[in-house]
């Protein structure tokens, strides 16, 4: 990998983990309203995956979206305004965390519906299809959303018409509360490609070098012509499932190892060095440039206006 | 039921150098719309089960597939979630997708993409989208497929904001209000009736649109309001004839859209007529009729004679025994002596 | 929202020989009944996505793991209607399960099991079997969760033959209604308020039953009556107390099950006052309250000394913005305004 | 395979044919109301299956259900008096073809919703597990009802908790119309086992003594506390999907041959003859046996009173 996307992918997952960071700290403020969900341990693969990706590519992204928006070229102020209420925000306040959309960059949207996404990004692949484009759709989602439904009637739609799709699940190895020790009786659930008929991919999620490998073989894939891929990237998420969940389920232990043993960033440190690829201080300059960056667009977030009243019908339908 | 004859209703071809008209069936008005929108329109697909070689449940889309072929008439594995939410995510990036429910009693299964995801769509993401979207689906008892394949279930889609909800009752409607669904950029719920396919009526050539939000006065009359939709307009019409003998002069109030709402006219018509009934097959409790009604009793109270009164199904699943199954919904009859009751 | 105190309403210890009282929140009093009901019968579980060590999304179920265990309280993947069709069919053959669907939005999902099965399993089948199946579930707004996990849908399940519809206000209610819920062989949506549960009340210890069908006046009064349910009747009784400063005596009658309904209530209180508000926080149009309204105008109609009025949510998906959410769904001072129009 | 069993099979399998046969005829004299399926064709499956089912065992069928409740033991009179709307039937004429239960055999009853019945049957193996009973349940359905979400959701949940269930695929190649040529991008459906973590295992529905064999042992292993599996039997429907199938999708020739080559009847006939376990005429005694049960049934069921009256609220409510 050369110098210039090593570091351009450095770059955007210390972007991410630096607006978790940060979004967590405003909720601490109350300033944020609801509910976030912190995408801290998983940033290498939005990141991978979506450095394969063009604007006019579509993703769906989940209710632990930060992560895809960013890495699919959101601008953090409107992220932040969106979080903060502001008529500024990506959602004119209307959406909040879990419902961020980004249609100017191809992100059709968070959602806060588990599996939600599937069968939308299989539709946006549809449309690819049909118009005859060589557009291609990523769809993220997590472990828990593989026992749904919507995942299984989207990947065999997907599968019988070769449909441009990349599905994408990020397995933190929890859902919610649910271990996926025992959500699944199987242990690695890109096994169930195989009854769809498309190739299942298993990746480690915390190495950005393994992820944007995978990524890139299933997305030339499926603009190539060759339908879809099921990608389960392994990783773990550093928070709890949202601010301030007590975590009954696993130990202070398994929290706190995961932060050593599974930091995408540390990691990606790491074999920059090794690799001579870029200096500490280098790297130590672009997280300062990020700091900057983030710090202004927090501040361009607050001075935004607060939502609008909301006026109908013209903001339910498009034709009224 | 025997091939019942409905004229087009008179705003039917309203707005329009009205063309040449001749007869079709209720199935085939609804296949020239989509003929005719999808020849417009490349971006227009229709997806379903059966819809290809086999024509549809109802033979609507009969003969499409060898005129549009198998990427445009896209027919698909029994997956309601999955196509619905298919064409969601296609309405969203470009295309303009009719996907087909085949019967309105499996849209618990597509309810998620309908309403979270559909019709909250714009709303939730500040307007950046819209959805262009039209689910086709088809309700009502009368052919013995009993509680699973019967249901009217209309008044679950008008309790989302973001949808709209369309049920045409003649084949000049069917075709004008299908035109009108494809071409609008809203998910839109067209709910058909089964017994309703095999009826006949006159039906502009060409383009013909109904405007979504539009009621139509199907028989003008003095001494009563009748409002309803779908097949039990059909109901009413027949009614209103034997009224008519009885010297009742009842007024049929057709919704055609139930959202958005032709408040207007209904409100014109009750406070001429002073009396209000209306009709529909879904069982009572919880009804749009409840909506109707309520609308009527808050802003035209002081205009009724009478209080106002719902006709509606009986509050049981649709059993199968055919003797039990018209028993358990409105038929004419029961319309007549409703209306005795409201007048006398 | 500040934990309100809500007094036990009067006929929530009916037919009982009154045992000791104390406060709990709303979610204790739920999850004492599951406790209760669990201990009593071995044939209850209870089912749902993060029940176990995490306590539920809203700590109903918290620390029953440790006194159950995992087989009872049964945690699942996220398989909505995977789980309630399980329910159905553990039901039908000797359990009775109570399973959670976290967020009533949720819903959409398993609708087909809810519907085409739990409910019309008994007609269908000619009788011969029974569907002891709870669904318990949350519904409203007011947390910031936005449009995907603040609907109120409770009309879709009351348009739905064979269903029972519960919506409990108070922790007393909550306890006396999930159990009569519990141990009804028909299937019952019980469907709470994620602002009530954190909302404290006097509860009675022991065994404590309300009736399904019962409603109950929350507040006697004499010059309107004031008909709503689950959260809005903390605001029906706020409102009732501005009013009662201004000379106004409003009745608040608390639903509590909307089906089976007690029309026998509510007429007789609308008789009574003369004047109608039905009060609720999903959206006005397609709503509950349009079948409320819809009785009182059918069958009250010439009691009334006013056109009867509803005052519901705003016909749009949940705004995410603290400011804006508010302001989509009736709050005290909404409910006096319109009490004020309607008496003035 | 003893000759007592052989020949009970056998009969089954003939009731069962004679039994469309019947009803499709009566259809045809506009006796019958609405819609039936035919399971000629298919009877091999529900056959084999069920007789190694006791009569607290349970099972869920589908619209093609009359092969399913026969197999459990169902009264024939009751079952003709449903589908003519008596109130003699099993459903008081409430239910009809589609919807035709017998509770008082462990039949749970047929459904009108492809896949509807899937956790049903998960459900009914829950109780035995919860009660700690051997009881056994098996879950009938079409080769469409694998596509939908109910299947995935399903299957996930009796592996996680090892539930005493045994789903049956009836394979008959075609889901209305939708050929499984195009519904799955797999030939083989029984490869999705796989990914929950359960056995899945193909066998020839055509062939009682393979049905018969195959699931003696997943029922087997149902019972012993080894969990749930998952059955495709290969077959073909002789009729259209429903009476009156104009059946656009498959040329004659089709139709026609698997009439002759695929007939779970005289393959038996075949090899009962060749195996000399027994002969033509002790077959022919049987047909005839069968011949008369069937038409006193008819005679009996057409006796019957009309579907009484509705009473309402006690059929919609047990407690009211
Ligand atoms: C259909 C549905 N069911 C339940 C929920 C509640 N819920 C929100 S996130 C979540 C866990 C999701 O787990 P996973 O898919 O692994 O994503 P992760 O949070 O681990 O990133 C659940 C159960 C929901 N939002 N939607
Ligand atoms: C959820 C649902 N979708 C569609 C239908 C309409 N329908 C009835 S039977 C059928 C085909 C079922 O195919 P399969 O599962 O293979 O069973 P088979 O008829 O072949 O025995 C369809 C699509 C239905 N009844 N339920
Ligand atoms: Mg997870
Ligand atoms: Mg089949």
């Amino acid at each position: 990998m050369d110098k210039k996307t090593a570091l351009e992918l450095y770059r955007v997952m210390r972007t991410i983990r630096r607006f978790e960071q940060r979004s967590t700290t405003l909720f601490g403020e109350n300033k944020i309203w609801g509910t976030i969900h912190s995408y801290a341990g998983e940033e290498a693969i939005a990141t991978g995956v979506c450095a394969h990706l063009r604007d006019d590519d579509w993703i769906t992204s989940t209710h632990r979206g930060h992560g895809h928006c960013i890495a699919k070229g959101a601008d953090l102020g409107k992220m932040f305004a969106e979080l903060l209420g502001r008529e500024t925000g990506y959602c004119r306040g209307r959406g909040g965390s879990m419902h961020i959309a980004d249609t100017s960059k191809g992100n059709l949207g968070a959602n806060g519906i588990v599996g939600g996404g599937i069968p939308i990004a299989t539709g946006a692949a549809l449309t690819a299809k049909q118009l005859g484009t060589d557009q291609v759709a990523v769809c993220f989602f997590g472990d828990g959303a593989v026992n749904q439904g919507t995942f299984h009637e989207s990947l065999n739609l997907a599968a019988i018409w070769k449909l441009p799709v990349v599905y994408v699940c990020e397995n933190n190895q929890y859902a919610e509360s649910f271990s996926t020790k025992f959500a699944f009786a199987v242990e690695d659930i890109a096994l169930r490609a195989a009854g769809y008929g498309m190739p299942g991919v298993r990746v480690d999620g915390g190495d950005i070098r393994k992820v944007y490998d995978a990524a890139g073989e299933a997305i030339a894939r499926a603009r190539g012509g060759g339908g879809p891929t099921f990608i389960v990237a392994e990783s773990h998420r550093h928070e709890g499932h949202y601010y301030g969940d007590p975590q009954h389920y696993r130990t202070k232990e398994e929290i706190e190892s995961w932060k050593t043993t599974f930091d995408p960033l540390l990691d990606a440190r790491t074999w920059l060095a090794a690799d001579a690829v870029a200096s500490e201080s280098e790297l130590d300059a672009i997280d300062q440039e990020i700091e900057t960056e983030m710090e202004r667009a927090i501040a361009w977030a607050e001075a935004g206006p607060p939502a609008s009243p909301i006026k109908l019908p013209e903001e339910i339908y498009a034709t009224s | 039921m025997p091939p019942l004859k409905t004229a087009a209703g008179p705003s039917a071809a309203a707005g329009e150098h009205a063309p040449p008209i001749r007869e079709l069936f209720y199935a085939e008005a609804l296949k020239e719309a989509l003929r005719q929108e999808m020849q417009r329109d490349p971006r227009v697909l229709v997806m379903g089960e059966d819809i290809a070689e086999h024509g549809g449940a109802f033979q609507v889309t009969a003969g499409l597939l060898a005129e549009f072929g198998p990427t445009r008439i896209r027919q698909t594995p029994i997956s309601e979630i999955g196509i619905v939410g298919t064409g969601v995510g296609a309405a969203l990036t470009g295309l303009r997708p009719v996907v087909e429910l085949m019967y309105i009693d499996f849209s618990g299964l597509a309810m998620d993409q309908i309403v979270n995801q559909a019709a909250q769509n714009r709303f939730m993401f500040g307007g950046q989208a819209r959805v262009p979207l039209v689910v086709r689906t088809q309700g009502g008892s009368g052919r013995g497929n009993a509680a699973q394949h019967s249901k009217s279930l209309e008044a679950w889609f008008t309790h989302v904001a973001g949808l709209k909800v369309v049920m045409p009752a003649t084949p000049a409607d069917a075709k004008g209000l299908l035109t009108a669904a494809i071409r609008d950029d809203d998910p839109v719920m067209f709910i058909e009736h089964k017994l309703l396919y095999r009826t006949k009526g006159a039906v502009p050539e060409g383009e013909h649109i109904v405007p979504l939000g539009k009621a139509d006065v199907k028989r003008a009359g003095t001494d009563l309001t009748i409002v309803t939709w779908s097949r039990e307009v059909l109901f009413a019409l027949e009614a209103a004839v034997t009224l008519a003998e009885q010297g009742v002069s009842a007024e049929v109030v057709d919704l055609r859209s139930l959202v958005p709402l032709d408040k207007v006219t209904i409100l014109a018509s009750v406070r001429k007529t002073r009396r209000v009934l209306v009709v529909h097959e879904a069982i009572k409790r919880g009804g749009y009729g409840a909506e109707i009604l309520s609308i009527v009793a808050e802003e035209a109270f002081d205009d009724l004679d009478a209080p106002p009164k719902r006709l509606a199904g009986l509050e049981t699943p649709i059993p199968y025994a055919q003797h039990l199954e018209k028993g358990v919904v409105p038929q004419a009859q029961d319309i007549v002596r409703a209306a005795l009751e409201l007048v006398g």
